[in-house]
């Protein structure tokens, strides 16, 4: 090749699209921060419905806690794989990731209609709302990452994927380990510390 | 347009000088009538001096700059990036300047937050788009009964008042400028506001939280009094009520009242046909959960939020211009059938909601429950009118 | 002449095993469990500062080894703790103004 | 978007359409409509930032000037209170959101990478997507005139206010969508602009020879980065109240109101200085360009910048002073608003010493510029008195506090932004400005904002609160400070800065038909983005060039003489670019057009109008976006070398390898 010049690549050596990810990911705590703070002022006010302490389900949370944890391990070992080009790795990992994404996901769909059974409903209380807000934010955020996991799967298995394959599963990496660490503070803040 | 002109230059020259001599509107912020809102003025005056230097000193160095340096065609400059020693002088001595404002600033803040040297409490609820005020029993102040009203502020001088702010509905902030600045009244929330008149006298104010359609129209008016004044007021607000003498107008009045408006308005001692106290339901009727007790409505000068007189323009300018050793009296003279403003009563029983904008309009209701927020249009005929104004004469 | 990205070459300083990563994973794993028999055992006064040091430091262990923040370039790790001080500063002095603390 | 190789920059590529993703071709068009709408030249998009800011400009100032009529006189007739509710809560919004944001946003689009010595900025299809967003969002919010009337509860809509029962139509329910989608398109335009300036600066150009303008709309960035989340989780708890029946503002359920009032002025005060900085960007590269000068004390100016970024999260309650924070919070915030002041006291001294001992050219720009120095100042310092929470608490919620916004907005952000368009214009489009209109333009702007605004303070200090459909001759007082007459002056004075305004229009078009180019540099400027063609080329620079000063440009052509400490010319524009030409880089391969950005885009408020109309409506809106999400991720931002032919006869194209 003679001397081309992407006009729209780094001049630092720097990924775009990663320090991109890491800016929105800075960006999120900001999000994150605002969801959990209104959690956290208004988890006493209780007017109505059931209180925290009430309807939590400890093991329950712990249990699906512990498999959104792992599911970070078995993301970063997809990208070690991608490091290494290893696709039947590659495929393997994302495949039980987006598996045990989905896994939390069912136990917060499940976790909800519990709730809602013992009279927790969205209008319920100022608990209600922003219990239900701020979990559903992450679930969202789940819901979408393992959607996006499935897609790569898909095109992966088409090797239609544009650009490095490492570099895009890191990206879906990062982006999985941040909903993780999310649901690290959540866990604390919202379960374990009682109101 | 020649005013226009020559009242633009006059600004120029010195609106500073003339901010303290003029006959300003009753809302000026600069002329503090009581020691809070002086303590306010001690704190501001100097800063807003301050402020108009450093405003002409850069406006000078900007100006002496154009006209020095503007090309003659001189060379090109030689390309000098900065003198870090003039730099940080002339960032350290702004900071020392604010340094200054800001010890004072605080020992404002603090004298103005406190609360233990309060002689009076008085309740004040905020409300869509109007004020309440409820008088908690105090004996040393011969309130031995509730007293509540609206609109105006009654309070003896030189004591120092606290108000306990809150709100039914939306935020609104209460403010007589003359008295202190403002604090808002937050629904779920009581917040305290210090007041305190130096002198009897009628202060004006107005809601300056933005609180929906009619946040224009709701207004207020704190109402100095004499201590001897103040107790005579009292002792109004708790006087029994006066059933209106048998076959006047004003008890036919009574009727239509007792049909049409006590489902909302409240006036203590009122007895139905058959003997039961009338209570009102606001509650029912009104999203927010109130509205006006009229009980002693012609004790007022204003009504609805104060957006209006109660006292015709002749004698509403006679109590507010009366000096300070009188002014107690003439307000407690109250509103008389020569005084009334029949207009602007009349046009609020005619239609209220064309007064003032409120949603009484029975399509926007869905959404509160079928629950005014306002007084509605009631239909009253010209004749039920009339007799309700001679029943609303006799509630002094 | 791909997507937009830069088509770098530093592939090599990506500091960690696979068995590394199991590691980690396990000591996380560790700390959970840790952190849910606070729900059982009686703590006393260490609860709150017990549950809030073990989240943080799973939060710093999946950032820096999971996420490879401690790998890489620092100015990932400025943008991303950035982001976060910039939350935890604004959030506690925002609940602060609620009293939240003094509960 | 296509390879493009000397010497015929100006041809137009070719490119044939190849398929991506099976369904959809590329598109390709060079010229017509389609050029614009699939574009992902950050020059294009930038204009059509501009454009659109400009149009709600003219919005917003339409609907200022019916408040000012409104307002002339007592009890006015224009507007009745609902409508005159509407029309300032979304006068604010579009000024802010609408006007001033994008307009930074144009700035920086098309200036940034030029200034830096790039090509594009990192993202071009996310780039263009910023601005379709941006455009559908405004469109969305304006939607609710027509659909029951607009948002009315005032630009920060302070909550409970903006509560179902309260605001029953579904203005808000449109406002709060819509800023969530125009938050979206800062936050993505944030980041890649971000990405840009760490990632693509020309070879040599440190951070500390960045030029100034590029580091204050890095500084906004970041404060939109970090501001826009906070908004967002506002609007999402507004949103969810008023559509859904959470409780967050509910009293009855024990709902805090000042939850709101903190989420929003914690994005709210950052806010207000990513309207500002921009235009202390651009007011100093003018300056130091028409005083031939360079900026004096440039880190400090940078750090300054900084500074007010970083110390303006910490203030945000200064606007909560009234609200019962209780005394200790009022304290804090007073004290660190008042530190605020410090920092933007810095750039105010050093634009004037820039000008010190200069050689002044007073051109329209630097007119401008000069302006806001002295009218932003007026602004600031009434700000300052601000942040003395006592007396704040006489001031908050009256025109008082009008006029210092307008000050600082209009006096400060808005002539910085029409410094820009001066300075600008000839790079832009190739034409010079008339500077004679110029100059009408500026005395009629000025004259007209503080007869407009001037006023504000008097009326404030007397005690007129802001938010009153009408006012009453009854507290309007008497002789020299009587409201009726302040009033008046005012609405007066709004007519004159229309007309104003309109110069500025007037010149546009004028000069728009006159067929006489730009000089290559008019203003004999300093920085990158003058080194190339007036308008650039649609690669920017022909060679990238490699830094070594900060104002690279002007030590290229001058140097300064030895003995006499003179600065003497060495070379012209117009060599400098002849040896740019000659040296031309081989082969520059530019991102291509894409359908999916504008796509993309279009789907966000078909959503949102599902959310109030029918949810049947945002699942399409979903599907769309899925759609759209796919093929963009399936298409490379550059189409592949195979896709490219050189098949049209006189062009010079080629592939090389
Ligand atoms: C461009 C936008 C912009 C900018 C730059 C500023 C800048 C500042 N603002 Fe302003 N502000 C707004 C836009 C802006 N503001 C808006 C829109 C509102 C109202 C929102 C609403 O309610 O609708 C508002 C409201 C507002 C309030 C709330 C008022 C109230 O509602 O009661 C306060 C209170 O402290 C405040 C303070 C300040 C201060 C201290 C600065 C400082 O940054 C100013 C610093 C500048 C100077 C001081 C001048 C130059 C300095 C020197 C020459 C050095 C020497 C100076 C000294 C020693 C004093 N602003
Ligand atoms: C960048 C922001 C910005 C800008 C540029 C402006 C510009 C103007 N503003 Fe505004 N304003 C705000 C931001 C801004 N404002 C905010 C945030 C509020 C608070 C709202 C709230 O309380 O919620 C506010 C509130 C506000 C009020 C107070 C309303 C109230 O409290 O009741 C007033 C009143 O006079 C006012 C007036 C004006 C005027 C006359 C202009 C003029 O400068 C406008 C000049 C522009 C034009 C006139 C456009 C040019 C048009 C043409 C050239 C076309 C000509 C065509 C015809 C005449 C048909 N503004
Ligand atoms: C559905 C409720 C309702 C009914 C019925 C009603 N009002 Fe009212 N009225 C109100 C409300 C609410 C206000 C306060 C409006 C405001 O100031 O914004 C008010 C205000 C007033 C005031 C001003 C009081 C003050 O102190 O400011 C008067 C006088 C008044 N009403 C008289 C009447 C009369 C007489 C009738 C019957 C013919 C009547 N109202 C019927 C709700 C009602
Ligand atoms: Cu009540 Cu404004
Ligand atoms: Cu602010």
């Amino acid at each position: 090749m003679t001397d081309v010049t992407h006009d729209h690549a780094s001049s630092t050596g720097i990924s775009n699209v990663k320090l991109g990810m890491w800016a929105f990911l800075g960006s999120e705590c900001l999000l994150f921060g605002g969801l959990i703070s209104t959690y956290m002022l208004y988890r006493g006010r209780v007017t109505g419905g059931p209180r925290p302490s009430q309807i939590f389900d400890i093991p329950f949370t712990s249990v699906s806690s512990f498999i959104l944890l792992m599911s970070s391990l078995t993301m970063v070992l997809a990208v070690s794989a991608a490091h290494k080009e290893d696709d039947r790795k590659i495929n393997l990992w994302l495949t039980v990731t987006a598996l045990l994404g989905a896994t939390f996901v069912g136990g917060q769909v499940y976790e909800f209609t519990a709730f809602y059974k013992e009279g927790l409903g969205f209008s319920t209380s100022l608990f209600g709302s922003s219990f239900y807000t701020l979990t559903g934010f992450h679930g969202v955020h789940v819901t979408v990452g393992i959607i996006m996991l499935m897609s790569l799967v898909g095109i992966l298995k088409r090797s239609k994927v544009p650009g490095k394959k490492a570099e895009v599963v890191e990206m879906i990496g990062l982006y999985w380990h941040f909903v993780d660490i999310v649901w690290i503070v959540i866990f604390t803040l919202v379960y374990l510390i009682p109101v | 347009m020649h005013k226009t002109l020559k009242s633009a230059v006059v600004v120029f020259v010195g609106s500073l000088v003339a901010a303290s001599c003029a006959t300003n509107a009753p809302q000026d912020t600069w002329q503090p009538k009581g020691p809070n809102a002086k303590l306010i003025d001690d704190l501001q005056q100097p800063v807003f001096a301050v402020a108009g230097i450093i405003g002409l000193i850069v406006a000078a160095a900007v100006t002496y700059t154009v006209i020095k340096y503007r090309d003659r065609g001189q060379p090109i400059p030689e390309q000098t990036h900065g003198k870090p020693a003039l730099e940080i002088t002339l960032t350290v001595i702004p900071a020392l300047i604010l340094a200054v404002v800001a010890v004072f600033t605080f020992g404002a803040i603090f004298k103005l937050a406190k609360t233990d040297d309060t002689e009076m409490i008085i309740n004040v609820t905020g409300q869509q788009w109007w004020w309440e005020y409820d008088y908690p029993v105090q004996n040393e102040f011969g309130i031995t009964s509730p007293i509540i009203s609206s609109g105006q502020l009654v309070m003896p001088v030189g004591t120092k008042v606290l108000l306990r702010e809150t709100s039914r509905d939306v935020i609104h902030s209460y403010w007589i400028p003359a008295l202190n600045g403002k604090r808002d009244a937050v629904p779920g929330r009581v917040q305290t506001l210090r007041l305190e008149a130096d002198e009897p006298g009628i202060y004006a104010g107005q809601c300056t939280e933005f609180c929906g359609l009619s946040h224009a129209n709701m207004r207020m008016e704190a109402v100095a009094l004499s201590k001897e004044d103040f107790a005579k007021w009292v002792a109004n607000q708790q006087a029994p009520y006066v059933v209106p003498a048998k076959d006047s107008l004003a008890q036919q009045g009574e009727t239509v009242f007792l049909n049409q408006c006590v489902r909302c308005h409240q006036v203590n001692g009122l007895m139905r046909a058959d003997g039961t106290p009338a209570i009102a339901a606001p509650d029912e009727n009104v999203w927010s959960g109130a509205a006006p007790n009229l009980s002693h409505l012609m004790s007022r000068n204003t009504f609805a939020g104060a957006a209006f007189d109660l006292l015709s323009k002749k004698c509403r300018d006679e109590v507010w211009g009366a000096p300070s050793n009188v002014v107690g009296a003439k307000y407690l003279a109250g509103v008389t059938e020569d005084c009334l403003n029949q207009k602007d009563l009349r046009a609020w029983l005619r239609n209220a909601p064309e007064m003032k904008p409120m949603y009484a309009n029975p399509a926007d209701l869905e959404i509160s429950n079928g629950k005014y927020r306002g007084m509605p249009y009631l239909a009253l005929s010209e004749d039920d009118i009339n007799k309700l104004v001679a029943y609303l004469l006799t509630l002094k | 002449m791909t997507t937009e990205t830069a088509p770098s070459t530093h592939e090599k300083e990506h500091g960690m095993s696979d068995a590394g990563y199991i590691r980690i994973a396990l000591i996380l794993a560790a700390i959970t469990a840790l952190e849910v028999s606070t729900y059982y055992v009686d703590f006393g006064v260490l609860f709150l500062p017990a549950l809030l040091i073990m989240m943080v430091v799973k939060f710093v262990m999946v950032v820096s080894y999971f996420m490879h923040l401690k790998f890489d370039n620092k100015v990932f790790s400025y943008l991303f703790y950035a982001g976060l001080a910039l939350a935890v500063g604004v959030y506690i002095v925002f609940l602060s103004t609620f009293k939240f603390f003094l509960q | 978007m296509a390879i493009i190789e000397r010497p015929a920059p100006t041809v137009p590529a070719v490119v044939t359409p190849t398929s991506t993703y099976g369904v959809l071709k590329r598109p390709v068009s060079a010229t017509g409509w389609r050029s614009w709408v699939f574009t992902v030249d950050h020059k294009k998009i930038g204009i059509m930032y501009g454009a659109t800011a400009m149009f709600f400009f003219i919005v917003g100032g339409v609907e200022a000037l019916l408040i000012r009529l409104q307002l002339a006189a007592p009890n006015g007739k224009v507007l009745n209170a609902d409508l005159y509710n509407q029309m300032f809560t979304m006068h604010a919004t579009t000024m802010v959101f609408l006007f001033v944001m994008p307009m930074a946003a144009a700035f920086a689009n098309y200036f940034v990478p030029l200034q830096i010595g790039a090509r594009d900025v990192a993202f071009p299809r996310l780039n263009a997507f910023s601005f379709w967003a941006l455009l559908f969002g405004g469109i969305f919010l304006n939607l609710a005139w027509f659909l029951g009337g607009a948002a009315d509860g005032g630009w920060f809509m302070y909550a409970p206010n903006s509560g179902p029962v309260f605001s029953p139509t579904n203005g808000v329910d449109f406002w709060a969508l819509g800023l969530q989608i125009t938050g979206i398109a800062s936050l993505a335009g944030a980041i890649n602009l971000i990405i840009t300036v760490l990632n693509m600066r020309a070879p040599g150009m440190s951070l500390m020879k960045m030029p100034i303008f590029t580091w204050m709309i890095t500084v906004v960035q970041f404060l939109l980065l970090f501001a826009v989340p906070v908004i967002t989780v506002a609007l999402f708890l507004l949103s969810f109240q008023r559509n859904f029946g959470a409780r967050f503002f509910d009293v009855a359920a024990g709902a805090d109101p000042l939850l709101w009032q903190h989420l929003f002025w914690i994005f709210g005060h950052p806010e207000v200085y990513i309207l500002i900085l921009p235009s202390f960007g651009i007011i100093s590269e003018v300056l130091p360009v028409f005083s031939r000068k360079p900026l004096f004390g440039y880190p400090f100016v940078v750090f300054s910048g900084a500074a007010i970024g970083f110390v303006g999260w910490g203030v945000w309650a200064h606007h909560m002073f009234a609200s019962g924070l209780g005394p200790v919070s009022v304290a804090v915030f007073s004290l660190t608003t008042m530190a605020i002041a410090v920092p933007t006291g810095v750039k105010i001294i050093n634009w004037t010493l820039t000008m010190w001992g200069g050689k002044l050219w007073f051109t329209t720009a630097m007119k401008f510029a000069i302006g806001l120095i002295v009218l932003f100042t007026v602004g600031g310092l009434s700000g300052v008195t601000h942040s003395v929470a006592p007396s704040d608490t006489q001031q908050t919620d009256t025109y008082y506090i009008v006029a210092h916004f307008h000050y600082v907005l209009f006096g400060g952000a808005v002539l910085g932004i029409f410094s820009g368009f001066y300075y600008w214009w000839p790079k832009v489009f190739g034409k010079m400005l008339n500077e004679k209109l110029g100059s009408w333009n500026f005395w009629l702007m000025i004259i007209g904002l503080n007869l407009t605004f001037g006023p504000m303070h008097i009326l404030g200090l007397q005690g007129q609160p802001r938010r009153m459909y009408r006012w009453t001759e009854a507290r309007a007082g008497e002789g020299f400070f009587n409201l009726a007459f302040w009033n008046m002056i005012a609405s007066i004075g709004s007519f004159i800065l229309t007309t104003g305004i309109l110069m500025f229009l007037i010149n546009v078009w004028v000069t728009w038909r006159n067929p006489k180019k730009a000089p290559l540099d008019p203003w004999d400027a300093r920085s990158l983005e003058w080194m190339t063609t007036n308008p650039p080329k649609e690669h920017n620079f022909d060679v990238i060039p490699t830094v070594h000063h900060l104002d690279e440009f002007f030590h290229r052509k001058y140097e300064e003489d030895a003995t006499t400490h003179t600065m003497k010319q060495v070379a012209t524009a117009e060599e400098l670019m002849a040896e740019q030409e000659r040296n031309a880089d081989k082969h520059i391969h530019m991102p291509s057009p894409s359908y999916w950005p504008i796509v993309l885009a279009f789907a966000l408020p078909i959503i949102t109008f599902g959310i109030i109309y029918s949810y049947l409506i945002s699942v399409v809106g979903g599907v769309i976006v899925l759609f759209a999400a796919y093929g963009w991720a399936l298409e490379s931002s550059t189409a592949p070398d195979s896709d490219f032919e050189n098949n049209t006869p006189g062009t010079a194209l080629a592939i090389h390898d």
